[in-house]
């Protein structure tokens, strides 16, 4: 099991016909995902990669079974995307842009709780289950970084995924299943959201959380820990440690203010739930292998 | 983007919230004219964005004409670089209110945030006295409800007129919040004056950056920005820090930045600056360097891992900053990433030692920087 | 209330709606000023309320001047009372689209509705080719969002620029919608023309009367309304409808005075005119029974059964208006409900024979009208 | 068992300190009702029949246990109270407000379905469960229409309710529970909606609903009964038979236009499911006396 895709999940593609769409699409194919459409209004009767495009969502699931939306569509156009998802009945999005008005990220997330949808992003690289199936644009093909395995991991970035996955992948686990939930400061679905899936996955057997200064996700986190809603060995690594207060250092909304949002407020959080968090990157290897008893 | 408070009271009087009566000026030959419309006492208010402006002196309540010439002089004259001061008249004040709206994130909602304490900072308060703060949740879509102004207003304390001011007052708070995509819009302090007027004292107003294409009312000038390097990669649109230390972080990925900020930290390094080349940046490596190049840094450390942002693109773009700029200190580079081979063979060739190990490269720079080999 | 088609086309223009040129003449003399702004052909379209235009010959297409002025005075001095005449722009029509939007009561969302075949009844088309009607709901929190604006225009057919003129027609239309609190705002027929514009042919703008408080663009005036106790009766906000029949109804609550109408089709009577003076407007007999009076009716059958709306209250209105207005016709009355001895009492006092039975009073009605005893 | 308010429920006034408020509440109370507290808006610290007065319904329901809340508010201002006593959480509210704007009766319904809340009204008598409670202004008072028995009356009218119900009474029966709708074109709950309350109610034997021209609701009702969701004996009384197409007669949307919502298409509707449809008040009671086998 994986979560959130695997090779059989039905995905259409929002904007396939765009550079970046195109590009991505012939990706996600090579890494596996199942495609089975694309939309751009306005260019219904075309194909890519040997997939129909539809003028609409609406037009797509009339002809295709679908089960999630991957969203290559700017950042500006993002909201009217996902509800045309959400209106067609899909209800797992995936949307990579960067730079999506806040107050339509307000709306979009709003919109995903009622529907009971996951939205995950904006500004993320989006999920993937190595050797499975990817939705939005991971290098999968860093064999170092994206090999198959059992730990599950969640994340705010792009380029440091890649720096911890790599010293995952370097400790000897693999990967289960990535979800990027994206460095913005309101993103569709959150970290504590995500976990739920982790718990019930028989695939996963831990989970790494690279988070960051600023917010509550993490902290989040632990109190579904707490609850024991989340029983697995928990990871963390968290970016800005050493962040000056009152400065926007990392993703957008990653600032500590009014003593809120520290990263030292977020270890204590996790550790007192029995939760590691690691001070470097390397370290996240080490206390899986202690964890997990390797 | 944040506004000057002038600029969120501008805004604040677009939409019908009651101001004091006030200029702007940007020399002490302006105040006589500013006076004559707000009489005496009057407020001499330093137009800077940092907070505790009161505290640091940078506002000044006179009485007369006399007392406002030589404060106004030294206010302009001040360690801060005051270059615009706004002049308001001294509103007789009954009592200070805290008033904002943000959005909270978990809920998916708008938040309106108020105290019966005005004046103070709410993140103090949020410590000493969370039970005083007062929040409203707004659904985005529905909008703000009279009774939900209502509600403000009476957990306030407020009754009678006063209290449909105050709803008036919202209302028209969160109408500007909605129409100017803004992260936050406060009023602090909201003053209830003793004629039971409710008037705007402060205004603080910040507008969500990914709202510039439909929000162009401000032009992003230099006056909002600490110094000429932050300045000009806003401009950009980079992400850039100034600190006052040794290694100019050159970096991709706003997560991977920061830890290599961590990192050299932990290392006993300093840095000079954050800057992140990362996202729809990353071909940007020329510009990026010559930011780098402005502090008086003694190296320069390129840390990428990158998906989109190619490894070789990164790289042939360090290479032509280098060739470009000629910079007088060392660059140590860690390129990983899509098509990381052929990144390091251009490093190699321009004559570059390329690591492949974040951590060696943090040790390499903070022992350039303390006066190792490079 | 319904507006006159060129009512709604300014608002449509308001809101930036493409309609053709135009202009609204009130004589024949104003014809030449309004055919150099339109050019030739032109088209005469008489200004009245009701449906069916086009087939009852008020719409007129002529190819040049004397056509125009021919047809033009011809219009003037019809039948229909036509005070006022459009002349429009001929526009080159390539093809003719029907969309309105209105409310679902039961979805409780807005809904859009459209057609590719324009220019027929909508209810008409309901009836014989249903599947050809599209429907797209909006929220009525969220408004419309552009993909809706594009699945509509994509069902009908459109594509390319076309497709984005429309899905802008539609966006703006619901923004005219909502703002005019419409019960109904129409496009019919919507132009495709020869240079792929999309144009309004025709508009209807029906705007809910509950929202006159916020609503006051248009004032109520005589030219809305087919009779004189029409227009005075919705001064006063009560409910009356015209007929020539026989006798008057007077009578209380919208349910009840349906159901006494029935009553008297099925007992043989007609009915001179509908009036409800329940509600807010029980206190008003004397302007009601004022309006019955203009009426060249029989009988005036007054019934109520009320609660809020006292019968004692009403009684006593009738007397008074009885002694005021000095009816030259007999009155039946059947008061029911709160207070109805008292009412009663006073009825009998005035001389008057009170009934308790509706079916009853109606027999007696339609009897006097009919020619028997008072 | 009542449906929607027996002489227990815990019943708000909003706007009680009005001279509509204050009369009916008098009244309510007299009729049974268990009116808890009252709202206005700058008025709190007073009391109206001894029951307190709270600036908003937050404050009352802090001080209060409430189940149900009445409206005697201007129709300009019904959206906003309705919003507000859905807010706190109240799940029956009753609107007698004639006037409401068409657009704010959307919403208004729109957030009461969204909330699984019953809104009664708006241009409604209320709810009466006669000999136990009312909300609203029904003339409790009048013995020969407010009798107790065993017969629901759904209604979108005032008099004509009377009328009709003067004629049940008359007929030997009594009634359960009077759910007046409301006459708007737009009402909160619509008449099907009512229908599953009274079918589960062991004291109602059968159902009048009293209906008009325009609109689908009388369909709605055949529609339930069709799918067997009800299964009691319907009667209808339906006003503008003779009404000719085009006029708006009755209440604000009783209309027929393009040929549907004619009462000749309702009484088809509702007699194919064995419903009976009453050509004069009088014959209500005929029709239940047949159906009840009395």
């Amino acid at each position: 099991m994986s979560i959130f895709i695997d090779e059989n999940t039905k995905v259409l593609v929002q904007g396939i016909t765009g550079k970046e769409g195109r590009f991505w699409t012939d990706h996600m194919i090579g890494c596996g995902t199942n495609v089975v459409a694309g939309v751009t209004p306005g260019k219904e009767g075309q194909k890519v990669e040997g997939r129909e495009v539809y003028h609409s969502v609406r037009r797509a699931v009339e002809q295709e079974d679908v089960e999630a939306s991957m969203l290559f569509v700017p950042p500006r156009f993002t909201k009217d995307a996902v509800f045309e998802a959400l209106d067609s009945g899909i209800k797992k999005i995936v949307t990579v842009a960067d730079g999506i008005p806040l107050h339509d990220a307000i709306q979009i997330r709003k919109a995903a709780l009622l529907e009971g949808a996951l939205v995950i992003g904006g500004n993320t690289s989006g999920v993937i289950s190595p050797g499975k199936a990817m939705m939005g644009f991971f290098p999968y093909w860093i064999e170092r970084v994206y090999k198959p395995g059992r730990i599950g991991i969640m994340t705010r970035s792009g380029s440091l995924t890649n720096e911890v996955t790599a010293m995952v992948v370097k400790a000897g686990f693999g990967v289960t299943s990535l979800i990027g939930i994206g460095g913005d400061p309101v993103p569709g679905t959150r970290f504590a959201e995500m976990l739920p899936f982790y718990e019930a996955d028989d695939e996963t057997d831990a989970v790494v959380l690279i988070g960051e200064l600023g917010g509550s996700m993490e902290e989040e986190c632990a109190q579904m820990k707490r609850d024991g809603l989340f029983t697995k060995p928990l990871v963390a690594f968290l970016g800005g440690r050493t962040a000056p207060e009152g400065k926007r250092m990392g993703h957008a909304g990653a600032i500590v203010s009014g003593g809120k949002g520290s990263v030292k407020d977020k270890i204590e959080a996790i550790e007192s739930v029995g939760g590691k968090v690691a001070e470097r990157p390397r370290f996240v290897g080490d206390y899986l292998k202690e964890l997990l008893g390797q | 983007m944040k506004l000057f408070e002038y600029q969120a009271k501008e805004t604040f009087r677009k939409n019908g919230i009651p101001t004091p009566q006030s200029m702007l000026i940007t020399s002490v030959d302006e105040l006589g004219a500013a006076s004559d419309m707000t009489g005496f006492p009057l407020v001499l208010k330093s137009q800077l964005l940092m907070g505790g402006r009161g505290k640091a002196g940078l506002i000044r309540f006179v009485k007369d004409r006399a007392q406002a010439e030589e404060e106004c002089a030294q206010l302009f004259a001040s360690y801060y670089n005051v270059k615009k001061i706004l002049v308001e008249q001294a509103v007789h004040i009954k009592s200070e209110i805290y008033l904002s709206i943000t959005v909270d994130p978990v809920a998916a909602k708008h938040m309106i945030i108020a105290c019966a304490d005005g004046g103070v900072e709410i993140e103090t308060l949020a410590e000493t006295a969370p039970e005083k703060i007062i929040r409203e949740y707004i659904d985005p879509d529905s909008g703000i409800s009279p009774y939900q102004m209502r509600n403000v207003a009476f957990q306030l304390g407020l009754n009678g007129d006063v209290m449909k001011k105050f709803s008036s007052v919202l209302g028209k708070l969160y109408t500007a919040f909605k129409a100017n995509d803004a992260e936050l819009i406060e009023i602090n302090p909201l003053f209830i004056t003793g004629d039971e007027d409710v008037v705007a004292g402060d205004g603080k107003l910040s507008i969500d950056d990914n709202s510039d294409f439909r929000q162009n009312t401000y032009e992003k000038t230099r006056e909002y920005y600490d110094s000429d390097a932050e300045y000009e990669s806003a401009l950009e649109g980079i992400p850039y820090l100034q600190f006052d230390g040794d290694i100019s972080l050159m970096c991709a990925g706003a997560g991977l930045t920061t830890t290599v900020y961590d990192l050299i930290n932990y290392e006993g390094g300093t840095v000079a600056n954050y800057l992140e080349f990362g996202g729809p940046n990353y071909k940007k490596a020329v510009r990026a360097m010559e930011l780098c190049l402005k502090n008086e840094s003694k190296v320069i450390l390129v840390v990428t891992f990158g998906t989109i942002a190619r490894a070789d693109v990164m790289a042939e773009g360090i290479v032509e900053a280098i060739n470009r700029l000629k910079p007088d200190r060392p660059i140590v580079t860690c390129i990983r990433g899509t098509n990381e081979e052929e990144a390091n063979r251009i490093l190699k060739d321009a004559g570059l030692v390329p690591l492949y190990d974040t951590e060696e490269a943090v040790r390499k720079a903070v022992s350039i920087a303390a006066g190792g080999d490079a």
